[in-house]
């Protein structure tokens, strides 16, 4: 591409006529018909931390239900709902929604220097299909259909035979609610990473949260299928009579939980792998320098990801496999500790060689370091076959999952926000209730799990809803429900820190940290149309490596909605795209689904009936409409390059 | 730190850590190993962490420059690399010593064993002492007896759901699966009565599913097991000869088996030698009369969603039913 | 939406009801003057039968399907397909397909081999069996009736079974052979 | 953010608006799809072998499913290639005409396949409730019939839009990627085919 120089500083106009091209509808079927990634990653964001809160609601009744022996809060009925909710609601409708979908919606498009996310009505569409899924299951538990059968629903017992009902059927469409949203948002991110980025930036100068968004992407578009099929058989068992886990006829119930864990341990790096990917980004701005170990730490993300595929039946060492494949598991369980430790030692020379400043999301950071090691070492532990036969199904487990999952990504999370929720909001968070949100959650995290890995050690199994005062798990519970206190009020406090910086916070500017991604190179919240003049790169740092008269993109137009599409590799540009402006039909077509998915649990003609408005919808979706300026063809050489 | 000795030195046993076989005892002595190879891992990072951190910090209200020094970069990518490789050994130990403790615990063998066949229901064990001859099967449920310091095999299956028999001093847990029947050995060397524990969830009264190991002399062994093949004895007092007509005349003929009588129902526990247990309702109440008159009114109170139907019975009833059942010896 | 929930909300409150201690309804009276004929006063108006709040919980019919097996009503009903005694997934009912017609069937017995289960079978889980039973016609409506069992596949599960209107639910025997 | 200073500029303002093949978003878009059905795809057939080392004999108590229809249809699968391929070839040259042909040729051949579809379906030897190697044939055709009528509606709108003037610019390209997917249809049925009939045969 020509560079040509210098031109006209830009008019003010332009800013209407980008906001014009760029602008959302306003009003009640504006909020329906908007398909700007900022707007839907901000209704992730919210909608799984609302989650987020009534899970942790859920799992402050369960705490209640286990602080004294023979508690009677709860009876085991409802406490295996609540668990099970909890559980489900924590993984499905927060962690993903959050960490992958929230986060990568709203920041993938502005750090690859885009100005909407690719297929934007598509990202619409798997917002809707994910509240769906959400009120199905909440829902259900409210109208005492709560699903029962654990997070992950074992068959037989979630089967047709042991649980009677709707619970386990919503169960499992709500399955398939989320990670049909889950696999949109992948597909998505994953274009954008690969096709949208700035001119400039080569697949080796890209930030590191992005190598980690698309190592998830890929995760996710491998691994949702496993638990989409395995959730569809369970319903299929349950509607129409299939067979597959009933063993008198050749079913067969481990089945089900390898096709499971395959979907469920590459989840836990879905959850955890955006918590690093924050922690790598953090780490280098408030250490005032670049990254130590860019390429050993972007090769253990992907490695990460790749070996997240090898590790599934260490879930199930308990059910007598061979010893052979025991020993292979265990090998691979432990591999995947490498890629971890060595993003450890790149962020600790990171730090070591920098300067550091000590801010509010940095504290959180170092929280990480403290709690997520403590869930990574026990993780080692586990890996170890004759320990797990032990505290396997135990509360060492539950503490161990939760220091890994609240440690690697709730604590990421909270570093996260504090850092990000000026360019969300405009306005910076109070620095002295973070801190006191900080040391709360801290305190009341670990009093409530650490205590369970002496529970299990004890013997307790988890899943109880009640337990004996022989047992002596009495203290030793009671001191982890206090805990519960300690990070509710914790995340009170993080809630009115937010709401008032909301109105009376310090404005934030464009770059309050002197961060080096280019999400910062533009307003503090972002305009409509993203970036005034769109960027290109110099270095991985975009901001720290940029020259001093960096070129700018031109020729882009402006009066319609008109985006540079680069290749992958060297992010050269190719052609430009007309994106998709704002519609209702991601929403109608997200009804229809809908419908068709919630009838299917009450009749199976539910998916045949329900395909009618479903495709209906989606021709609606798809049939051109509006006048589209004259396609620009390429010449003859493009024909010849698709064929290749 | 100390918080954790704290912890630990609650009362209570630890019972994985307190092992009473070879299985366990092997696996606590790799539970230590780790534990103490993690303890130094962690300590190590920690500070390391906090020093880098002590090291780096500038205090300043605004924002630093970037330092574009990559001097120390050399020296930081030296220290990684063997911070790397050692983690890398680190971990190559742990996973020796897995294979060889893991090899270790499943080795347990001998020649003619005892078989124990232990099957799975929502929500009790039933245990079975398998022999060639009917009449040489011993029936019971949620109650191991087994001779100390020798290996026996447990043949496990599950009558309905999965579930997991876990006896934590002893050995680690194994899945008793529907469709799956799996042996395993397991050998308890002290004397004593061990608690297990159903670990998989597996319904409304997963939390109330125990057992108990009784490990004993080969002698005390040999009689108990004697004791338990003789039918039920004919009931010695006119009262207790009315409670076996109330058994046999009200729902729990429906369920249960008393050998020796014409209750024959498969779908609770044998009732046989019901007075020789320790506990009853799958380990949920001890073995009194009081406790069993409870269970046997309401056993939906005491272990709600149960399978066992609540009896409404005369209060006489109850009471010859109850001294019927103490026969039982 | 709306619709939906509301639908789930009319339909899922009692479905999903699961009394773990339950105690049998305490109106419900047996008339004993059914066991003796076999045409119990065809003419004299019954009064409206109790509803058996047991038929409205997906729970109880699983725990009487459940029941069903283990009190091996199997052994001459087979699953529904009869056998020694008739058939009960047909629309052909002998004593009636009222709930308390089967409910009596069950505690009272019949003549030509049907044994009184009386006080052996408790009164809750009598009712649980009949809400089963019926939901083997296709009696109950299909969220209610429960799905297949992990066992040799015999039947076509309850809660797919065509709904049938049953010929003698006024207590009036079908006139069989 | 008014950027005062003046800068250098990367001019785009030649590229075009359409392109073809690998170099268009909703190709890749299309190749992730493929990615996530065909993962389905392999985790079901996965899932049939596996159950298969769950059985004495599979198909159990039965006659492998009889060939007929299923060779048929793999048959027609192969042959729609060639007006799969023609649109594709057509797209870029923006020649209409041989776009409409091909297209309506491409959902005949879709309407012959779904019918000897209906047929198999009857012909199997075996009902989705019969055992777990019924469910897990079912479920295997279930799974590839839905991609099939999917793809059908796909051509169809396709082909409506063919007879609009909106088919130009990024609608040409569509043209191209539906035959992609037309590919991964016909790739996917041989391999359903020779899962339920070949291996029960072979292995």
């Amino acid at each position: 591409m020509a560079i040509s120089e210098p031109i006209i500083a830009a008019p003010a106009h332009r800013d209407q006529q980008l906001s014009r091209t760029w602008g959302q509808p306003p009003g009640f079927w504006g909020w329906f018909k908007n398909v700007h990634h900022t707007a839907i990653g901000i209704r992730y964001m919210v909608t799984s931390f609302i989650f987020f809160l009534l899970g942790g609601v859920l799992a402050g009744i369960l705490r209640w239900q286990l602080a004294r022996p023979e508690n009677n809060a709860v009876g085991p009925d409802l406490y295996n709902q609540i668990f099970t909710v909890h559980g489900s609601t924590m993984i499905f409708l927060f962690a993903v929604p959050m960490m992958f979908q929230g986060f990568g919606v709203y920041l993938v498009p502005l750090i690859c220097g885009a100005r909407n996310i690719a297929f934007p009505r598509l990202n619409a569409f798997s917002y809707y299909i994910y509240l769906v899924g959400g009120l199905l299951l909440w829902g259900g538990l409210l109208l005492n259909t709560g699903a029962d059968a654990g997070w992950f629903s074992y068959v037989p017992l979630s089967g047709p035979e042991f649980t009677a009902g709707k619970r386990s059927d919503i169960w499992a469409q709500m399955i398939t609610f989320t990670e049909v949203s889950a696999l949109a948002v992948a597909i998505c991110i994953a274009t954008t990473i690969l096709r949208h980025r700035a001119p400039g930036m080569t697949l080796n100068r890209m930030p590191i949260i992005l190598w980690e968004k698309l190592t998830i992407a890929i995760a996710v578009i491998f691994a949702m299928p496993a638990v989409m099929v395995v959730s569809s058989m369970l319903l299929m068992d349950r509607t129409i009579n299939t067979q597959f886990f009933n063993p008198s006829v050749g079913g067969d119930v481990l089945l089900y939980q390898h096709l499971f864990w395959f979907f469920g341990h590459p989840e836990v790096y879905i959850i955890f792998l955006p918590g690093t990917a924050i922690i790598s980004t953090l780490v280098p701005v408030f250490s005032r320098r670049h990254i130590f170990g860019y390429v050993p730490i972007v090769t253990s993300v992907v490695a990460t990801g790749f070996l997240g595929f090898s590790v599934w039946v260490h879930h199930m060492f308990a059910t007598g496999l061979p010893q052979m494949s025991e020993s292979f598991f265990t090998a691979a369980s432990l591999m995947i500790v490498i890629p971890t430790a060595t993003q450890f030692y790149c962020w600790m020379a990171t730090i070591w060689h920098g300067r550091l400043q000590f801010k509010l999301p940095m504290l959180w950071v170092f929280g990480f370091f403290f709690v997520f090691l403590i869930g990574g070492l026990s993780g080692v532990m586990l890996a170890s076959v004759p320990l797990d036969w032990q505290v396997h199904d135990t509360f060492f487990i539950v503490a161990h999952f939760h220091y890994v999952l609240i440690g690697g990504a709730l604590f990421p999370m909270f570093a996260g926000l504090y850092f990000w929720i000026p360019k969300f909001t405009g306005r910076m968070m109070d620095d002295h209730l973070g801190r006191i949100h900080f040391w709360l959650f801290f305190v009341g995290f670990n009093l409530t799990f650490f205590t369970m890995h002496f529970l299990g050690l004890r013997g307790m199994p988890r899943r109880v809803y009640t337990y004996t005062p022989e047992m002596h798990w009495g203290t030793l519970n009671l001191l982890s429900s206090v805990g519960v206190l300690f990070m509710t009020a914790g995340v009170l406090v993080f809630l009115v820190n937010f709401f008032r910086s909301k109105r009376y916070g310090k404005l934030a500017g464009a770059d309050p940290w002197g961060a080096g991604t280019l999400e910062w190179a533009t307003s503090s919240p972002p305009p409509a149309y993203n970036f005034l003049e769109l960027p290109t790169v110099n270095g991985r740092e975009a901001l720290w490596d940029a020259e001093p008269n960096q070129p700018i993109v031109g020729g882009i137009r402006e009066d319609i909605p008109e985006m540079l599409v680069t290749n992958s590799l060297d992010s050269e540009p190719q052609y430009k795209e007309e994106m998709p402006g704002p519609s209702i039909w991601p929403f109608l077509t997200s009804i229809a689904v809908s419908i068709a998915f919630i009838w299917s649990i009450f009749s199976p003609w539910g998916i045949a009936y329900g395909a009618i408005p479903v495709t209906i919808a989606l021709i609606g979706w798809l049939w051109p409409r509006g006048k589209s300026p004259t396609p620009r063809y390429d010449n003859p050489r493009m024909e010849k390059s698709w064929n290749g | 730190m100390s918080a954790i000795f704290i912890l630990a030195g609650l009362p209570g046993d630890h019972r994985v850590l307190q092992p009473a076989g070879p299985q366990g005892a092997n696996i606590e002595w790799l539970y230590w190993v780790v534990f103490w190879i993690l303890l130094v891992v962690y300590v190590l990072v920690v500070l390391g962490f906090t020093h880098a951190g002590k090291r780096a910090y500038t205090p300043a209200r605004g924002i630093l420059p970037i330092i574009k020094d990559r001097s120390g970069d050399r020296r930081a990518a030296w220290v990684v690399g063997i911070a790397v490789t050692l983690t890398v050994l680190t971990l190559f130990a742990v996973l020796f010593m897995t294979v060889i403790t893991g090899k270790k615990v499943e080795g347990l063998t001998s020649k003619n064993p005892i078989t124990i066949q232990v099957i799975g229901h929502q929500w009790w064990w039933e245990v079975i002492y398998p022999n060639s001859q009917p009449d040489q099967t011993v029936t019971t449920a949620n109650e191991i007896h087994l001779p100390v310091g020798k290996p026996v095999v447990i043949l496990t299956n599950s009558a309905d759901v999965i579930h997991s028999f876990w006896a934590p001093n002893v050995n680690g847990k194994r899945d008793l699966l529907p469709g799956y029947s799996s042996a395993f050995w397991m050998q308890v060397d002290q004397p004593g009565t061990y608690h297990g524990q159903c670990a998989e969830f597996c319904g409304l009264q997963h939390a109330h599913m125990g057992f108990s190991i009784v490990a004993e002399s080969e002698d005390q062994f040999r009689a108990w097991k004697e004791q338990q093949l003789k039918p039920a004895p004919e009931p010695s007092s006119p009262g207790a000869g009315h409670g076996r007509e109330v058994f046999l005349t009200h729902a729990c003929v429906m369920c249960h088996t008393i050998r020796g009588t014409d209750a024959g129902s498969r779908m609770g526990p044998d009732l046989t030698h019901l007075a020789s247990r320790n506990m009853i309702a799958a380990e949920t109440l001890p073995n009194t009369r009081g406790a069993l008159a409870g269970w046997i009114i309401d056993p939906q109170r005491i272990k709600p969603g149960n399978h066992m139907a609540p009896n409404l019975l005369e209060p006489g009833d109850l009471e010859d039913l109850l001294t019927y059942l103490e026969t039982l010896q | 939406m709306l619709l939906l929930l509301g639908a789930m909300i009319l339909t899922g409150c009692k479905r999903e009801e699961r009394d773990l201690r339950p105690s049998p309804p305490a109106s419900v009276t047996i008339n004993t003057a059914q066991v003796s004929g076999l045409n119990p006063g065809a003419n004299s108006v019954p009064p409206p039968p109790p509803p058996n709040i047991y038929e409205e919980s997906a729970y109880s019919v699983s725990e009487g399907k459940r029941l069903y097996d283990q009190y091996n009503c199997v052994g001459c009903h087979a699953h529904g397909g009869g056998g020694i005694g008739p058939p009960l997934m047909d629309n052909n009912w002998i004593y009636g397909s009222e709930p308390q017609n089967i409910f009596a069937t069950i505690i009272q017995g019949r003549p030509n081999g049907m044994p009184s289960f009386r006080n052996r079978i408790p009164e809750y889980q009598a009712w649980e069996i009949v809400a089963y039973v019926r939901s083997l016609s296709g009696l109950l409506p299909s969220d209610v009736a429960p799905a297949h069992n992990d066992e040799l596949y015999m039947k076509p599960s309850e809660q797919s079974m065509p709904k049938q209107t049953p010929t003698g639910v006024t207590g009036q025997p079908e006139k069989s052979q | 953010m008014e950027r005062l200073r003046e800068r250098p500029i990367l001019d785009v303002s030649g590229l075009p608006s359409v392109a073809f093949g690998r170099a268009n978003t909703t190709w890749f878009a299309n190749v992730l799809y493929m990615t996530i059905e065909g993962t389905m795809f392999a985790l079901v057939i996965a899932s049939y072998f596996y159950l298969r080392t769950r059985s004495q004999d599979w198909p159990p108590y039965q006659l492998p499913p009889s060939l007929w229809y299923g060779v048929a249809n793999a048959v027609v699968f192969l042959l729609s290639v060639i007006p799969a391929r023609i649109a594709q070839r057509a797209a870029p040259e923006g020649d209409r005409r041989q776009i409409r042909i091909a297209l309506l040729a491409l959902a005949a051949f879709a309407v012959v396949n779904m019918v000897i579809r209906g047929f198999e379906f009857t012909a199997l030897n075996c009902r989705w409730y019969d055992n777990a190697y019924g469910s897990a044939v079912w479920a295997l055709i279930g799974l590839h019939t839905g991609h099939l009528i999917t793809e059908f509606v796909e051509t169809l709108t396709i082909l409506a839009i063919s007879f609009t003037d909106k088919m130009e610019g990024t609608r040409l390209a569509d043209v191209a990627i539906n035959s992609d997917y037309w590919y991964f249809v016909v790739i996917t049925a041989v391999i359903v085919d020779f899962v339920i009939y070949g291996t029960t045969r072979l292995l």
